[in-house]
């Protein structure tokens, strides 16, 4: 692999070096695509990628955001063109399911462009100018169930709620990985998972929570969309702890905080493409345990314990090196 | 029977108006003058409100305008995805002229594109041999699969008398979740997945072999195979409706269907086959869009063209040759809104934009028509004809 | 004019217009027409298809605005500008068509168009009341969709007459009324006008109501009051003259306009009302062929069965055949089953059971067309809901039946159809722009007219002319009934459906009379007389 | 302990049922004109929105329940005119309506913060106490509008005036015409009703039931509606019970969701239509569906 993904164009020197801000295409400026197939103010997953990528880009001198939502991924390659039209110098995609845009990375409109693409598979077939950001969502979805558990033990509890939109593969290993997080600690441990069919209808969302809540679930996680927050009120409401999807929200009255944000892989790709570092054609993976990211916390006032901080910390340090091998777990504990 | 009715007498030209008339053109006259007024004013103030929106959104109007017309007509790669845009539109379109000549209003394109695409999909990811036969084979399949779908509203209008519209509608929402059945079911087209990690509520995607040819590359000007498809099948629908014993029948029927079947054609053959090629036009349309851009089959392809592709026939007033403009028109508003996106205006302004862009070309016709009509019951009139015959209560075709 | 005798007569007319005119851009429907209308008083109001009387009754009832003119109630000028302030001011009006919405029950139809509450017992006992004093019984909870055409008529009356009207204005009331069924009507016309001292317009073509059953009449032609005068003091032929601005030959048209000829054509004509049927009928004409001769049938029908969607029967073993050459007249009361039968035979529905020969060749009756292939040409009752296509053109209505003979394998010879057009046009003599005009433009009586081309340019075997001449104007009268003579003359076995006497007097030379979806007889026209064909109507055996 | 469960997921079917409930009477009066209405779903989306906006910029819920009720009548006065004014297709318009709100309520959203509002639950003393069914008396109060708006839209429709010319024009708008009823300004009378309705309905959803707005959150209730009339064939009553089922079929899948029972979701999903049409099907030869349903009127148009 040659270190500098797709400057060949760039008359002003590409990435090359560090410090330099890395106009790929070399018109002047530095513009960053982003392309999300969600909401971008679903306060929640997609947004926190636009935020973070806001964040970065407005720390840099003269760097512009385009960001576009509510890709329908059947249009991903329409829209990947017209960003480069517009001349980007990195096009973003905010998920996988925009995957489908890739091939305009090879094309004469893009090639001037470094991209970037965030997945939980692996066997993409990378052009030299892709970079990709893998992570799994099971190891997540383990210890936020883990963490849930400590606080569980101490409430007595043994259901926990899990609410969901449609009944999808993705969806489905999630509550999976959660239960099975649960019940490392209380192995008799139930997770009753709801399936909404519509990650943004609230009113389904209120009702099948109103309904966990009436069956004295110990711990609620509303893993869902535009619906979330209507979903944790209720959880609030009732005093049970409330689990983030995705995003750091400890302000909002969640209990823990799972992280597997992809606005923080994306800074720290950003990290690097403003440093002029950024390889393309390979493959960054980012493992709990082992990188600062993902992971799963308390927030201030969940009464979680510095004990049970430690045992978090522990867990997820054991799935770092591999003494706990998530997919294993999921499939003894997950069903 | 409906809302449409179709345009026979049409005053028929000697040979100089041969070719014009049987497309469905006309001379302009004053109405497509006045026509063209409205349209712009109306263009005027839905690009006024868009501006006033963007503006409160911290953009620039000029820079929205400016958008609109580089993603969609100010050069090659514009171009390229206006026509990528227009062929589905175009498609779909057709199969609306046809059932709306024969007086069966079909409202359902949206979900007979989907499940036409499904079949397709299903067709081209398991039969084995040549790409051009499976190609062939996958697009007569999809159109096969939007035919039947028509077919269930087709056989219980002629069976139980139950309203087309009403079943059309229906049906589209059922065929929504039997496609998103289909993607996830891994016996079914659920994608295999590549590796760990779950899989996507979607198929594989069609191997190189089976996608359309198109010709260019893009940013030059590409022209798919589907655009090709879509203008031939225009010109022979065109002539068909026109001058065929088909397409007199067909009207015939939508204009009348009691002198229809004293005419000799069965209602339930006739008006059912149209119900069923219009779903077909629109399965088709779903293969040309699963094979020439999308490649795999996802539960939301069929991306809003099966509505705006009944649109396009309805503004076309179910004429094929009015309707290959409008669908260029349509599908230049989509990659101009597209592109409008990815200049940073909030994607949902953007959808705001287009509805009323779209608002701005259906509205004028219909305008022009009352207006018209408003004007020929003043006219004062110099002298009177000695018999009222040429001037009786002529009926406007007031469809969209 | 009428209103100066109004204003030196004493009491202000009921109604008067003035000076009204419209127009719908270059046709002038009425142009500055003046009409009166005193109390007690039956006002004629005749006119050819298109010369504006609905329009001039759409302007008085507030459905049209006039460009020009005033209309003054009582001598005081009002403004009508909807059908509610026409109704306010007790102008009430039966329509040409019916205004009757079918799925609702009589007593909310009879509600409509009113303002203020409904209250269903009121309007029920309403129905009943104005029922019982004209003699028009009608169950008030019945669904209109379920009652015969005479009974709609009947709630359209009761409709108007419940709210009491000083001015009722009736348009072609009986166009699709019986005999009976119009006297039954004009009884209550009498009632409302001598002993309650209600105005009305009657609208009619038919000059012997118009004789019989007026105190005035007035005659609109193209737009403009052309005649007006006291019934008395005019006569049929004279009216007739009036409306179609030349002199008519009142042999056969005669009987369309409701006049029975006599023995002696160099006699007066003698109006009578549909009711009085005192006349003796003329002279058939003879036809050309014998009728008599079995098994020369050029149509038979044999056991026809057919049951309504609500399992009404409607045809019941009928057995009727025409000969070649004859004209046979299938005469009874409306809602016996003839538009049934006429549906039937123009390939509209199959019946249950029984079967349709043309010249002896069972026909399939279940395939659209196959009555037409074989021979049989059909002139409907209805033309705009099965004989014509509005919006294609003159030329297209032509040769609809018969596409084949002017299509390739797949595209049509439009050359051919224009030149096939042209001809029927002039040999038929439909005034039309081109062959190229919408079928719309034409006038009632050139469409009808493009009809009748147009089914018996296939040369048909057997002529099916259901209720030909309802709603046409003189002229188109006289040349249909020459139309058909001419077809029968020809060698067509021509079925006359109808339920005008006099028509079928005029035309057939064998008279079958339908009730109740059964032939009760057949007579020569030479054995029938009113009476034993009234007995006959009634279903008994005459 | 059986009843509890039964309590509860009564009271969750209620609760589902009545937004649907609301824009079904909306959607009933409207069709019963002859329109077929489908931007009944725009008309929620924009009463949720307008409830949560003015509830918040008030703070008062009630007062947003009420903006939320004429932002729906805000909605229909468009579609009103567009499709019974200028005579545009009144698909056409739905769907560009559906477009437009949409994108509108979406981007507002994004324009401002709107704090939590919700309307107070009313518990009528003794009777909510009845096992089982005492949680029909324990509800958001807005849910006992309901005992207004069902009444008064089937007196309406049944017993007055202007219901009876609703249905003339629904069922033949030529004879309604001549009798000397305008039939396009009770069409339009009627969508607005519908408009009223739904964005009652709509804010029923976002300030009864879950207290804030977030994009497209009435998901395609809109169309169930829709779906509801159909099976309901035409009636009120038999529109309410479709809104009951399908309101129910959630709240009983939401709440029993360890129950073990297996359903296909997406059958479920297209259940309310399947249903519809099966309806459609059955009771098609009793031709209950108004004859003008979606058929545009113009004078002289025969
Ligand atoms: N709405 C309309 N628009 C344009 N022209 C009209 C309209 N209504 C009537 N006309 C024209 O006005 C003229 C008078 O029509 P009208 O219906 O008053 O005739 P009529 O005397 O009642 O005929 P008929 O005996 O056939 O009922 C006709 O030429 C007709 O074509
Ligand atoms: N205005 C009225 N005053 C008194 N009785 C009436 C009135 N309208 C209708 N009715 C009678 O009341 C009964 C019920 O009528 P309605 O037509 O409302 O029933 P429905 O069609 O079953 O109602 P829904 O539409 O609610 O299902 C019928 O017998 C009807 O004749
Ligand atoms: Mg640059
Ligand atoms: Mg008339």
């Amino acid at each position: 692999d040659d270190s500098d993904g797709g400057s060949d164009g760039g008359s002003s020197g590409g990435g090359s070096s560090s410090g330099e801000q890395p106009d790929v295409n070399g018109d002047g400026d530095v513009t960053i695509g982003v392309l999300s197939p969600g909401d971008l103010n679903d306060n929640g997953y997609y947004e926190s990628f636009v935020v973070k990528a806001q964040e970065f880009v407005d720390q840099q001198d003269g760097w512009e955001l385009i960001q576009v939502g509510s890709i329908n991924p059947a249009d991903a390659l329409e829209q990947a063109r017209n960003m480069c039209r517009q001349g980007v110098d990195m096009v973003a995609l905010a998920a996988s399911e925009l995957a489908d845009a890739l091939p305009a990375a090879e094309e004469d409109v893009c090639a001037d462009t470094i991209w970037y693409l965030p997945s939980q598979t692996e066997g993409y077939e990378l052009a030299d100018n892709v970079v990709l950001s893998q992570d799994s969502a099971s190891e997540s979805l383990l210890a936020a169930g883990y963490a849930l558990g400590l606080l569980m033990q101490d409430s007595g509890a043994t259901t926990a709620g899990f609410v969901t939109g449609p009944e999808l593969d993705f969806s489905i290993i999630a509550a999976q990985s959660f239960q099975a997080g649960v019940r490392q600690l209380i192995p008799e441990a139930e997770v009753v998972t709801t399936y909404t069919g519509d990650f943004d209808d609230s009113g389904l969302a209120v009702e099948a929570t109103q309904a966990q809540i009436g069956q004295g679930i110990g711990g609620l996680y509303p893993y869902l969309g535009g619906a979330t927050d209507a979903a944790a009120e209720l959880g609030f409401e009732a005093g049970i702890p409330v689990l983030t999807p995705g995003t750091d929200r400890c302000g909002d009255g969640y209990a823990i905080s799972v992280i597997f944000d992809p606005g923080e892989y994306f800074a720290a790709a950003l990290e690097d493409f403003a440093a002029g570092e950024l390889v393309g054609g390979e493959t960054r993976i980012w493992r709990m345990g082992v990188d600062p990211l993902p992971t799963v916390q308390f927030c201030e006032d969940s009464g979680a314990t510095a004990e049970h901080e430690q045992q978090l910390a522990d867990f997820i340090a054991s799935v770092g090196d591999g003494t706990i091998d998530p997919t294993a777990e999921v499939e003894r504990l997950g069903s | 029977m409906t809302t449409v009715s179709g345009p026979a007498g049409t005053p028929r030209r000697p040979l100089a108006g041969y070719i014009v008339g049987s497309v469905g053109l006309r001379r302009p006259s004053a109405d497509a003058w006045r026509t063209a007024g409205i349209t712009v004013l109306c263009v005027a103030v839905a690009v006024g409100l868009a501006a006033l929106l963007v503006t409160f959104a911290d953009g620039s109007p000029v820079e929205v305008v400016d958008a609109l017309f580089t993603g969609s007509v100010a050069d090659t790669a514009g171009w390229s995805q206006t026509l990528v845009n227009a062929a589905p539109l175009l498609l779909v379109a057709l199969g609306a002229c046809i059932a709306n000549r024969a007086g069966v209003f079909n409202i359902g394109q949206e979900g007979q594109l989907l499940i036409g695409a499904m079949v397709g999909c299903f067709v081209a990811l398991r039969l084995q041999g040549p790409g051009w036969i499976v190609i062939t084979v996958a697009l007569v399949a999809a159109a096969f699969g939007g035919g039947a779908w028509s077919g269930i509203s087709a056989a219980m209008y002629y069976t139980r008398g139950t309203n087309v519209v009403v079943t059309t509608l229906l049906l589209t929402f059922i065929a929504a979740q039997v496609v998103q059945f289909a993607v996830n079911s891994p016996s079914l087209l659920q994608e295999e997945g590549m590796g760990s990690g779950p899989a996507r509520p979607q198929s594989d995607a069609v191997p190189d072999y089976l996608r359309l040819a198109s010709f260019g590359q893009y940013p030059d000007l590409t022209i798919g195979v589907g655009v090709i498809v879509a203008v031939v099948a225009t010109v022979v629908l065109a002539v068909l409706l026109a001058r065929s014993r088909w397409g007199f029948r067909l009207t015939m029927l939508g204009l009348n269907p009691m002198a229809a079947r004293h005419a000799g054609v069965r209602a339930s053959r006739l008006g059912g086959s149209a119900l069923v090629l219009s779903g077909a036009f629109a399965g088709l349309a779903g293969g040309v869009i699963l094979l020439g851009t999308v490649f795999r089959l996802q539960p939301a392809i069929s991306n809003n063209f099966g509505w705006d592709g009944l649109l396009v026939a309805l503004v076309a007033r179910s004429r094929p040759g009015l309707a290959l403009p409008v669908a260029v028109l349509f599908g230049a508003l989509r990659s101009g809104s597209s592109y409008l996106a990815a200049t940073g205006v909030p994607d949902y302004l953007v959808d705001v934009v287009q509805a009323l862009l779209v608002l701005a070309f259906v509205v004028p016709p219909v305008l022009s028509t009352l207006w018209a009509r408003r004007l020929r019951n003043r006219a004062p009139v110099a002298d009177t004809p000695a018999r009222p015959t040429a001037a009786a209560p002529a009926k406007e075709e007031v469809q969209v | 004019m009428s209103h100066d005798r109004a204003r030196t007569d004493g009491p202000a007319p009921a109604l008067e217009l003035r000076g009204i005119s419209k127009r719908y851009g270059p046709v002038v429907a009425c142009d500055a027409v003046d009409l009166t209308v005193q109390r007690g008083e039956v006002h004629g109001l005749l006119g050819e298809n298109g010369a504006g009387k609905s329009t001039l009754m759409k302007v008085l009832l507030g459905l049209v605005h006039a460009d020009a003119g005033e209309i003054l109630r009582d001598g005081a000028r009002v403004e009508v500008h909807t059908p509610l302030q026409a109704a306010e001011l007790g102008l009430g009006m039966v329509h040409q068509h019916f205004s009757l919405i079918e799925p609702l029950t009589v007593w909310e139809n009879v509600a409509l168009g009113e303002p203020g509450r409904v209250d269903r017992n009121t309007i029920c006992a309403d129905v009943e009341a104005v029922g019982a004093r004209y003699g028009l019984a009608v169950d008030p909870t019945a669904t209109v969709e379920r009652l015969s055409a005479g009974e709609r008529q009947r709630v359209e009356l009761i409709k108007a007459l419940r709210r009491d009207p000083k001015v009722l204005v009736l348009d072609e009331p009986t166009s699709v009324l019986t005999i009976a069924e119009s006297a039954a009507l004009f009884e209550v016309l009498r009632t409302a006008v001598a002993a309650e001292g209600r105005g009305v317009i009657l609208i009619s073509h038919k000059l012997a109501e118009i004789t019989a059953a007026t105190d005035v009449v007035s005659v609109l032609r193209r737009g403009r009051l052309a005649f007006h005068c006291r019934t008395a003091d005019t006569s049929a032929p004279e009216l007739a003259r009036q409306m179609v601005g030349r002199d008519v030959s009142l042999r056969a048209e005669g009987a369309a306009l409701g006049l029975v000829v006599t023995d002696d054509p160099a006699k007066h004509l003698t109006p009578v009302l549909a009711g009085g049927l005192g006349a003796v009928p003329a002279e058939p004409p003879a036809p050309e062929a014998s009728a008599d001769v079995p098994g020369t049938a050029a149509l038979a029908l044999h056991g026809l069965c057919v049951a309504g969607p609500d399992g009404r029967t409607l045809l019941d073993h009928l057995d009727l055949e025409v000969a070649t050459g004859e004209i046979v007249a299938l005469y009874g009361v409306e809602g016996n089953g003839q538009a049934t039968l006429g549906d039937l035979l123009s390939g509209l529905m199959a019946p249950d059971a029984g079967e349709v020969r043309v010249d002896g060749r069972p026909v399939s009756l279940d395939r659209p067309g196959a009555l037409h292939h074989a021979g049989v040409g059909v002139i409907p009752e209805d033309r705009h809901r099965s004989g014509v296509v509005l919006d294609m053109s003159v030329a297209d209505n032509l040769v609809m039946t018969d596409l084949r003979r002017f299509s390739g394998r797949l595209l049509m010879r439009r050359a051919q159809i224009r030149a096939q057009a042209e001809e029927l046009v002039e040999r038929f003599a439909i005034r039309t722009p081109s062959v190229d005009a919408p079928l719309r433009t034409l006038s009632g009586g050139n469409q009808q007219r493009v009809v009748l081309a147009r089914e018996l340019s296939a040369n048909p075997v057997v002529l099916v002319a259901a209720q030909p001449t309802h709603g046409l104007d003189v002229g188109a009268i006289e040349d249909m009934y020459a139309r058909l003579r001419e077809a029968a003359a020809s060698g067509v076995a021509v079925l006359l459906i109808s339920t005008e006497l006099e028509e079928v007097m005029a035309l057939a030379s064998r008279i079958a009379v339908i009730s109740s979806g059964r032939i009760t007889g057949v007579l020569d026209v030479a054995d029938a007389s009113p009476q034993r064909l009234g007995m006959l109507v009634g279903g008994e055996a005459a | 302990m059986w009843l509890d469960d039964g309590g509860t997921v009564l009271a969750s079917a209620l609760r589902l049922t009545a937004p649907l409930a609301f824009a079904a009477c909306g959607e009933y009066l409207a069709e019963r004109a002859g329109t077929l209405n489908i931007s009944v779903e725009g008309m929620m989306l924009s009463g949720a929105f307008g409830a949560v906006a003015v509830g918040s910029a008030t703070g008062s819920p009630t007062v947003g329940l009420f903006a939320g009720a004429l932002v729906g009548l805000l909605v229909a006065l468009v579609h009103a005119n567009l499709s019974h004014r200028i005579q545009i297709n009144t698909f056409v318009v739905g769907l560009v309506i559906n477009t437009l709100v949409l994108g509108l309520t979406s981007f507002l959203l994004q324009t401002a913060e709107f704090s939590r509002s919700q309307v107070s639950q009313v518990r009528i003393p003794v009777l909510a106490d009845i096992p089982m069914i005492g949680v029909v008396f324990e509800q958001r109060w807005p849910f006992y509008l309901l005992l207004l708006v069902v009444p008064l839209t089937w007196f309406l429709v049944n017993r007055t005036r202007w219901g009876l010319e609703l249905r003339a024009v629904g069922e033949n708008p030529q004879a309604a015409d001549v009798s000397g009823i305008k039939v396009n300004l009770r069409r339009r009378q009627a969508v607005l009703w519908c408009g009223l309705m739904s964005g009652l309905g709509g804010a029923y959803l976002s300030v009864g039931l879950v207290g804030s707005f977030n994009t497209n959150m009435t998901a395609g209730r809109g169309f169930i509606v829709i779906a509801a009339v159909i099976f309901g064939a035409w009636r009120l009553k038999g529109t309410l019970l479709g809104c009951f089922l399908f309101g129910a079929a959630d709240a009983l899948r939401l709440a029993l969701p360890s129950l073990g029972v297996e359903l296909n979701p997406q059958l479920l999903v297209a259940a309310p239509y399947l249903l519809a049409l099966a309806v459609m099907v059955l009771m098609a030869k009793s031709q209950r569906e108004p004859r003008a349903l979606s058929k545009p009127f113009e004078r002289g148009l025969v």
